[in-house]
This record gives structure tokens, C-alpha cells and sequence, in this order.
């Protein structure tokens, strides 16, 4: 089994998927002379050329709309946006395009594709490129939601997308490229719309996904010293929801800390607070705490953007709070 | 050019071009009668524009629409029956009834659209494109967009693509002369519409679009271009619209004598003058093309009207696609 | 007391404020000259001529833009976007400069503006032109969030709008513009962020905004037949939040239902449902339940669309639930 | 054209382009001790554009930027300790420490950005351009953008506008061949950027920008068209970056030679000989002022870096305008 970082597990399932498929291709700014802005695709314009691995302008709506009109025709194309701050300016195409097509043509055509990059804060880069964006698409029925850090599951779940006839927004993270995790080394699919329990326990469950499951696996350590016996479930797919995986969690721990990078208005924790306490309402033995970004812009000051983030005091406080100890 | 089209060609587009503004006809009684809900956007003017550029492309040709696409499917061979089944809402519109008037669409044409968000609609085209040069058939992409479309920034991204990819994409600009209740003049400093193209690069030319065949070989010529693989080309079709904008705009901006100035140019009565004077057609054969036509459109009418509503059923079945096309 | 429909609420609001202040201007499309898309503007231009009533291209990203950097030099735009649907283009704009410039200058520069427009499902529009999109704006810091379909509180919220020195989103209805209801003759304002009970009674509170609020009032007349005494809180401005005003009536009635238009997925209904929750738990004697939009593109058909929708009979129902009878 | 700028001016010139490059190289040193944090944008080579510009430009002017704005903000008269101050995170900084490297304002100094997405900024400056012709003084508005950002469909918005509208902006293009690592033959398929204008009529033309006085001479004639009332222009600066995008940058993407071909055409070098030629200025005189450029900045360097944090207190005061300006 290897250590692959991040962008390794990336980059080989979009290699497998590219070796399979003759349609599936990847564009987007620097992907293929730079090898990628984050380095993700390194290595692929050598080996796919520049048919399949194409740099586009700085024009994401319209990249992202020839992606949405080539996928309809019948191609598989993986648009990198760089980061999710600059699939704003693409946010039409993606939410009146990607989201539509299926229903305004009554099936006749499909969007199979995979638009991905990086999300949420890096380290000091202010307010515009500091973004969570998972909620503002898992609003929309017709994108599936994919927000993911770990290798394993990031290899598992980009083939998966990749193959999915929908279209697929997969979220990675700046801070977590270069973070290693274990890989199996035969291919293995995960299939999209799992949660994941990343560590069991009895008195709380912390729900997490992306970078902030290694947050809510430090404040696991941390109770757990202190005698409170935290798991921490890693959505891993924010749309569509694993209830199953939520309910049977506060079935279980009775408690709950739904942990979000991000802004927390009608954010995706709002979400599984609203589902969890509607279905398992009797099961709860306390308010289900969401932790989040403040509700502010990213400022640059590295101490003052450690305080908008979520952190592991503010994790382990709220387990305390829930657990009333 | 005229020797480019054949007699038999221009009967039928003669046919067709009465097929398209009787369907429109009986459209908009419908409407008053809310049979039809929602906008409801007449082509009645148009008619040349599609039907000259339907017959100058091959069937394997995406045409990609928007909104005011009921005469453009219809010249793309799509049986009248399911654009009034589409319009009234039934289960056999082109689109189940899950569309409306915006949203007609027929993969067996490959007829991509129609499209509600100004402009949104042109990257799909050049995705066509983009998928036909990827997959190497000599096939071609044509939008149709209105002058007001061509102020929209994603509209000059795609541009700027498909010129420096050489993607095979015709941009057909249909100038009418209005966006909404604004007139070309007050929306755009330049009013030849195909110069858009020159801030790119691109070949371009404008034409008049009253007369079918005029477009017909413009078209022609543009789809030539294209094929050879030379790259896109921006071609602007002069047309005017009778109606206003949707059914509840009463087009009260025109300035007085414009509508009637501009019918002196009637597309209908062109291909009339031109059968006869260029082909030896007899008035009375084509008052009975006309005649047949009617008969047809109220059949088509007729069935449409007495098809089962949409199903219920399937409300659930277009969000995502099922599985791989 | 005068009786106005929406439109002329709206109306009367702006044509003080600019009565009043100079710096204020109106700009969007068909504002001027047709009087705006659905009338709102009407008689506008003939008061305010066109240096302060302005017609634009279709070009919602570049003009939103283009006030928003005429606020930052010390004028107070009102961006008509005529439909929320179409700000889908202009989100870049209203995201990353409107919410973010106060921030990104450290207060040196402001951006008193407000854009407005109709939000929500019509009749028959289909995906594209149907959406209430709330959600998706109060996400953001940086940007207040209205949503009002009753003249009097349009009215008087409009105004505090206009005169609020940061960026207003400001959503009407489409389908209440003809609304009539009664608007006091002398000028008031009303503050954003207060929510208005419209509606008093003691087992169940349903809260909601916007056209909802008229359903909820339907529905609360119905399960009063019922011997259920339902209140129903309008929220009015959702960002911020009233939290007060829904801590208030959980305190007092301990059920809650929370009605909004829209997609449910990470909506302004789950982010009032995780608030409540977390800081009345003890109060709630059922869960809160949610009527949302199901969770699909919206669909043309009659029948089809009703049946996405919320309505009064889903909200009886819902109350049932949470009254146990 | 040389005789419009004079020895005190030149000599000016000279010593704000010595301490832009002196900055830069300082701050180039400090991001490799981490005392700067994430993205940091050089503008080293491209110094005569900006000393140019804004010695072409009045105090009332608006000037609006992006990201790669200390060379830009500097040549506005912003206080170099302020630019190393936000830098560094310091409260002292151009913006408190909120906003960084990409993001430096100055009200004092009519100075809008800098700002992260890239073509967002455009449309800003022609709202101040709006505002400024709403109110009737004759103040203009001069954006830079890059020859990557003239892709964005944004930017092609507000040309229209502008033009349609005969705001008083200049469009500064500073094209200096690459968009990240992309050579701009590799995005865009016409090289002249000013040729962008085309499409919509604008006035344009293309200058050398390594050469301050040439600068200086064009913006003053297009700064002279603008503010009588002759409506905006497109005009493109060629020029050229020394150092990669940003610090992670190593630019190996360069043709062999390709820099040293640049530096032959160096600002500062070019400023020297016509100082010496033109105006019989000394090499000592020369050495003195970069000597004291040299003792200039590393003083505001020292005295930013001795300067308090930003402030902690001051998270939440940069949200929300607290009264209107
Ligand atoms: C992004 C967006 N903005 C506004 C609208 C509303 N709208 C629908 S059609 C239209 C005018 C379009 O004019 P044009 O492109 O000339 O096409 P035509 O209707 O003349 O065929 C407008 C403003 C929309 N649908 N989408
Ligand atoms: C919308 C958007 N897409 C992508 C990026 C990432 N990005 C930052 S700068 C840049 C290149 C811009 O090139 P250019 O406009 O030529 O300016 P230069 O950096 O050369 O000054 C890119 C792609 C971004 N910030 N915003
Ligand atoms: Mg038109
Ligand atoms: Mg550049």
C-alpha cells in the first residue's frame, strides 16, 4: 500500500479514468504546460497531450460551458477551476447549465462531468480567495456534491465522479495537496453518497468532511483523554446527504457537533442539523452544535484568520457543551 | 447564389416557413386561452433565418437555441405535434411537458435548447464544436442568439475559445433590432452585430435574413468555412420580429410605419416572388402548399390538445441522469 | 390609508428616495423606456429623465459591477436585476465585490446600493426562470438580505434599504407585483432585521417570508377551523436574522413550522431551524419541521409545478405533525 | 513626445521606479522568511508603467487594481511603510491588515484594490467613471488589467457600457506576455490586446511601457480624450514581468534568453539615459537618489515590521458599513 499525498491519489485516478476512457479529458487554467496551478496534473500533458489535457484563458464561465455542451455530446470532461473562489464567475453555467440539462430536456441529454479544485482557506490569502463554497452548490438539485481531503477517499470517490453520468463539483483542498495518506494499490471504486466513520465512540459523534476531519480527529484525541469517547463521521459526499450514516450516529451518541469550514448561514451543517433533528428528534439529548467559520470575510493577519476558522478548542469546547461535561 | 438552392428545395422551405408562422398563429390563440402558460416568445418574421439555415446544414449538425426557438425546431424537422404538446404541457411534447416553451429539445435532431438565461445558452454550442473536432467527425456547431445576447460576457469568452481552438461553430447572430422593449441602437454603440467578432479575431459577415435562400447559402458558406477547418465564423442574419417580445409585450416602442416598412420584406413573400418569377410556380400551387399546411398545423394541433397531461409519475426522473448515455 | 399593489409600493418608495437624494439612481434593464419588465418602474423615466433612470444591455455582471463601483464613489444605485434568476450571471459581482469591499479596504470605502428584482416561481416559467434564491445571497457576509411580498412592508423595508449604507439584496414576487394591500400615506420606514408577527396564536408558529407568508396565513385561517391557533411569523429581512423574534415564539408556542420557497438543501428554513434548535432546545416539544420546494428543478406542466411548490394543505399537514393531532 | 515631462519630473520618475523595485526586492526577501504570507504578486520590470500612469493622472482620478498593485499604490504616493505594513499583517497597513498583499487601498489616494479575481475589478472602475460623470466634475477612471484578464466576459461588459455610455475610463491593458504560466499566444489568438476594443468601437492603440515617458505621453492623451467628453479608450502597455507570477512561481516557462532580451529595454536603465542624455543629469546624482531610495525603504520596511498586529478587537468592524460615508 502507498503513502501517496493528496494530489498523487488525484492525479492517478484521473490517469486510470483518461487510460479507460478516450473521452474523459481535463481542462482548465495551467493544467497542462504548468502542470497544474497546485501541480495536480503534473506529468499529464506528457503522457495524454495536448488534445486531452488542454489550458484554457482565464474564462471560466465559458470553459465551463463548452465542458457542459462537450459532456452533452457525449464526452467526459474534467474542468479544473483552479479554486472554488473562481468558479463564481462560472456559477451560471454551472447552475443553470450542469444543473438544468438533464430536466429541461426531459433526459434526452446528459452533463457527465467532474468540475474540481481547491477549497476553502490556504494561509493568508484574504477575503476573495479564502472560500467553503460546498453550500452555495449542494443547494441545487441536479449537482452531486463530492468535498473530500484524504487520499483514500479522495482516489476513490474522483473515479467514481468521473464515471457518474451526472454532473459531479468534487472539492479538494490547497492546505491538504501535500498531505499523505495511505492508498490501497489495486483500484478501487468509492462509491459517491457514503459517509465514512473515521473513528468510532460512544458519547458524541463530530460530522465532518474535507479538511476539517483531521480537525475533529485531533479533538477526538484531545476528548479522549479527557474521558469523552468521540467518532468522528466524515460525510465525505455532501449531496446527496447519507442520512442513514447521520441517523444511525445520533442513534447512537445522542450528541452531535456538525463541524463546516465555511460560512454559516444556510450552510451545509444547517442542513444536517435540520435532517438529523427532524428524523431522530427523540434521540437527541441536546441541541446539535454547529461549528463554523465566524461569520465574517477572511481577513489576511494570520491571527486574525485562525480566529474566523474553525479550530480544535472551538471543537473540543462544543463536545463539552453537547456532553454537558 | 440563388442556383444553390434547387426548386424542390425552395418549395419546401416555402412549406416550411408557413408551417412555422401558422403553428405560431394557432400558438398565440392558445395562449389567450391559456392553453399555453408562462413567457410564450413568437419567431412570426423570423422564419427565413431558421428555415434558410436548417436546409444548408446536415442532420449530424448540433443547433443549439434559446428561448424563442419554436420556428427553429420546427425547420430542424421536429413534427409540430410535439411542439404544441410541449407548449400546452402534455406527456408527448418534445420535453414531456417538463419544458415548456423555453425548453424544447430533440435529440434525434440534434437540436440543443431552447435556453432561458440570455446569452447562456452559446458556450454549449461551441462545446459541440469542441466535441466534434475532439472526436474527429467533420460535423459542426450553430447557435442561434439575439442582438441583445451578444452583449453578455460569456458570449465573447466562447468567442475568444472557439477561434483560438479553430473549433468548427457558427455564431449566428439573429438581429431583430430589439432586446425586449430596447432597441438596438440604445443597447449597443455598434449596430452591425457581427463586428463583435473583430476583438478575436474572427471571420465575419452579416447578411440579410428576410430572404430564405440568401440565408441559405450564407449558412452554407459559413458551414463550408467550418468544415474545412478553418475555425468558427460570426455571421449576422438581419431580420425583425412582428410580434413583441413575449405575449405580454405589446411592442409599443416601434417607431410608427417600422412594422410595415419591414414587412414589405416578408420572408413568406419572398420565397413566393421567387418561385414564381425563378421557377414557374403557379399561384395556385402554393396556395395549396399554404392550405395543406394549415390542415396540418390544426391536426397537429388538435392531437397535441387531446394527448395525456404530463406525468406525474416521472417528476422525480430528470434530476439525474440515470445511467450513461 | 391608500390600497397599492406591490409594484406601486415598490414604486412609491423609490421615487421618494429619490426625491429626497440625488445621489440615488435606478438602473437594469427596460427600466426606463418600457417602464420596467413587469411595470415597477412605470412613469419613472418621465419624472427622473435618463441620467437617473437607465435603460442597459443585458450585461447583468458588468453593470451590477459598474454601480457597484459608482456606490464605492459615493452614489446609491438601485440595480433592477427583473428576475433573481438572472443575478445567476452577476453573482461574481454581488459575491466578491459588493459583500467583500467594505472588508477588503478595512472600511475606506462603502457600497450603499441595493439590488432588487422578482424572485420565485411565476406561472409555467420552467427551471431557469423559477428559482428563489435567498439561500444563496444571505450565505454571505457583507450583504443584507430582504425578501417581502406585502406592500407595506415593501414599502417601508425598501426605503430603510435605499438609505442602508451597505449592499441590500432586495427580493420581491413576481406573482404578488398586482398584490393590492394597505399602505399608510404618510412615509415611514421599517428597520432591516425586524420581523413582523403577522398573524398572533399559541400552539404552533409558522414562519416564513414573501408570498409564503400569504399561504401561511391561508393555512393558519384553515387550522383555526381545526381548533389549532397557529401565528405566523414573517421574517422579512433574513439577514440578519430575527433571531429574537423566532426564540420568542418557540418560547411560546413549542412548535414550528418553517415555510420557504426554494430549494431545501442548505436553505434560509434549515439555517432557522439550526438556530432555534441550538438556543431554545428545551423549548421545542417536536421537531421542527420544513416545507420546502421538493428538491427539483422546477417543471413546467401545471400540475407538475404545484406539486414542487409549497403549499397550504402541506402546511396544515405539517402543523398536524407537530401538534401531534 | 518626450518634451511634456520634465527634468524634476523625470528625475521623479526615476526615483519612484527605484523604490518600487526596492520594495518589491524587500518584500521578495521577507515572503521567503515567512514574514509575508500567501500569495504575493511582484511587479518588478513593469515599473515605468505605473510610475507613467499615474504621473499622467490628477489626485481626483480614480485609479483601480488587482492583485499585483505595490508598484501601482506606491506610484499613487502611498507610503511605503503602509505597503510593507500590510504586508506584514500590521494594523499600520493600507488596510489594516485585513487585506494583504492582494488587497491595498487608499481613499486618501483614490486608490480601489487591489483585488483577487481576476477581470473583477474592471466594471468597478467604470462605475467611477460613471459617478464621476453622474456628479459632473471631470474626474476620469483608469483601470490596469492584465493581458490574462482581458478574457474575462466581465471585462467586455464594461467596454460596452463604457463606450455606450461615453464614460470617462482609460482601460489599461498591461500586457506582459503571460497570464500565470501561459504565454499569451497560448491564450489568446490576437496578440494586440487594444485590438479587444474592436468589438464594440472603442478608440485604441498599443504603446511601449517600459519606457516611463512613453507612458506618461499616452495616458496623458488618453487621460485628455476621455475628459472631453470623448468617451473611453483601450489602450495596451507592452510590457514584461522580471520574476514569476507570484513567489511560488519559478517561470521556467520562459523562452531561453527571453528575460535577458527584456532587461535590455529596462524602466530604470531607460529612465538613466535619457536623465543623462536629455537632461545632462550625473551618475552620482543618479546613485544619490537610488541611495536614498535604498535608505528609504528599508526604514519604512524596519519601521512596518516594528508596528503592532492587526488588531484582534477590530474582527468584526469591517462587515457592515456602520454609517453612511
Ligand atoms: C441573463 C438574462 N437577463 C435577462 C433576461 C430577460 N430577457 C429575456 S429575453 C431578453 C431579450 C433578449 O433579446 P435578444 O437577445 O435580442 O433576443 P430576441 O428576444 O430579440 O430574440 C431579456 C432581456 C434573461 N432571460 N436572461
Ligand atoms: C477568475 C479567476 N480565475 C483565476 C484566477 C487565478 N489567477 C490569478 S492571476 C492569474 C493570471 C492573470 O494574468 P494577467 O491578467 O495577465 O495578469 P498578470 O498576473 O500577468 O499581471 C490567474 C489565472 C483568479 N485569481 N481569478
Ligand atoms: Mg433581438
Ligand atoms: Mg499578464
Amino acid at each position: 500500500m502507498a503513502q501517496l499525498q493528496l494530489r498523487e491519489a488525484l492525479r492517478r485516478a484521473m490517469q486510470e479514468e483518461m487510460r479507460r476512457d478516450e473521452r474523459v479529458f481535463l481542462m482548465g487554467e495551467e493544467v497542462a504546460y504548468y502542470d497544474g496551478a497546485y501541480k495536480v496534473s503534473q506529468g499529464m500533458l506528457a503522457e495524454f497531450g495536448e488534445k486531452r489535457i488542454i489550458d484554457t484563458p482565464i474564462a471560466e464561465n465559458g470553459f465551463t460551458g463548452i465542458a457542459i455542451g462537450a459532456a452533452m455530446a457525449g464526452l467526459r470532461p474534467i474542468v479544473e477551476v483552479m479554486t472554488w473562489n473562481f468558479a463564481l464567475v462560472a456559477y451560471d453555467q454551472i447552475i443553470n447549465s450542469a444543473a438544468k440539462i438533464v430536466q429541461m430536456t426531459a433526459g434526452q441529454y446528459q452533463v457527465p462531468m467532474v468540475i474540481r479544485g481547491a477549497n476553502g482557506a490556504a494561509e493568508g490569502l484574504g477575503s476573495q480567495h479564502s472560500q467553503a463554497l460546498e453550500s452555495i452548490f449542494a443547494h441545487f438539485p441536479g449537482l452531486k456534491v463530492i468535498s473530500t481531503a484524504t487520499p483514500k477517499d479522495a482516489y476513490g470517490l474522483l473515479k467514481s465522479a468521473i464515471r457518474d453520468p451526472s454532473p459531479v463539483i468534487f472539492m479538494e483542498s490547497e492546505l491538504a495537496y501535500g498531505t499523505k495518506g495511505e492508498v490501497p494499490d489495486e483500484e478501487y471504486l468509492i462509491p459517491i453518497g457514503k459517509a465514512d466513520l473515521k473513528r468510532d465512540g460512544t458519547d458524541v459523534t463530530l460530522v465532518s468532511w474535507n479538511k476539517q476531519v483531521y480537525n475533529c480527529l485531533s479533538a477526538a484525541d484531545q476528548l479522549a483523554k479527557e474521558g469523552i469517547s468521540a467518532q468522528v463521521l466524515d460525510l465525505r459526499t455532501i449531496r446527496p446527504l447519507d442520512e442513514q450514516a447521520l441517523f444511525d450516529c445520533i442513534n447512537k451518541t445522542h450528541r452531535m457537533v456538525v463541524v463546516q469550514e465555511g460560512f454559516p448561514f444556510a450552510g451545509v451543517a444547517s442542513e444536517v442539523v435540520s435532517r438529523v433533528q427532524e428524523a431522530c428528534f427523540d434521540a437527541l439529548d441536546a441541541p446539535i452544535l454547529r461549528i463554523t467559520n465566524r461569520d465574517l470575510n477572511q481577513p489576511y493577519a494570520p491571527e486574525l484568520e485562525k480566529m474566523v476558522l474553525p479550530s480544535i478548542d472551538r471543537i473540543v469546547a462544543a463536545a463539552h457543551t453537547v456532553c454537558g461535561r | 447564389m440563388a442556383e444553390s438552392v434547387t426548386k424542390e428545395q425552395l418549395l419546401e422551405m416555402y412549406r416550411m416557413m408557413c408551417l412555422i408562422r401558422r403553428v405560431e398563429e394557432l400558438a398565440a390563440k392558445a395562449y389567450t386561452q391559456r392553453k399555453i402558460i408562462g413567457f410564450c416568445h413568437l419567431y412570426i418574421g423570423m422564419e427565413a433565418v431558421a428555415v434558410g439555415t436548417s436546409s444548408a446544414l446536415r442532420p449530424e449538425d448540433v443547433v443549439v437555441a434559446a428561448y424563442r426557438e419554436h420556428g427553429q425546431i420546427l425547420a430542424r424537422g421536429v413534427d409540430p405535434e410535439l411542439v404544441f404538446g410541449e407548449l400546452f404541457g402534455k406527456r408527448t411534447g418534445t420535453t414531456q411537458g417538463v419544458g415548456g416553451s423555453m425548453h424544447m429539445a430533440s435529440r434525434e435532431h440534434n437540436f440543443w435548447g431552447g435556453y432561458g438565461i440570455v446569452g447562456g445558452h452559446i458556450p454549449l454550442a461551441a462545446g459541440a464544436a469542441f466535441a466534434a473536432k475532439y472526436k474527429g467527425d467533420d460535423s459542426i456547431a450553430l447557435v442561434y442568439f439575439g442582438d441583445g445576447a451578444a452583449q453578455q460576457g460569456v458570449f465573447y469568452e466562447a468567442l475568444e475559445m472557439a477561434q483560438l481552438w479553430k473549433l468548427p461553430c457558427i455564431f449566428l447572430c439573429e438581429n431583430n433590432f430589439y432586446a425586449m422593449g430596447t432597441s438596438l441602437e440604445r443597447q449597443s454603440y455598434l449596430t452591425d452585430m457581427s463586428r463583435r467578432g473583430d476583438g478575436v479575431g474572427m471571420t465575419r459577415w452579416q447578411f440579410e435574413g428576410f430572404d430564405a435562400v440568401e440565408v441559405h447559402n450564407n449558412i452554407a458558406k459559413a458551414a463550408e468555412h467550418c468544415r474545412s477547418g478553418k475555425g468558427p465564423v460570426i455571421v449576422e442574419a438581419v431580420t425583425y420580429r412582428y410580434r413583441g417580445h413575449s405575449m405580454s409585450d405589446p411592442a409599443k416602442y416601434r417607431k410608427d410605419g417600422e412594422l410595415e416598412e419591414k414587412k414589405k420584406r416578408d420572408g413568406i413573400d419572398l420565397a413566393i416572388d421567387r418561385l414564381k418569377s425563378e421557377h414557374g410556380v403557379s399561384d395556385a400551387e402554393l396556395e395549396a402548399i399554404k392550405a395543406d399546411v394549415d390542415v396540418q398545423a390544426q391536426a397537429a394541433y388538435d392531437a397535441a390538445l387531446a394527448a395525456p397531461d404530463a406525468d406525474p409519475s416521472k417528476l422525480y426522473d430528470f434530476t439525474y441522469a440515470t445511467e450513461a448515455q
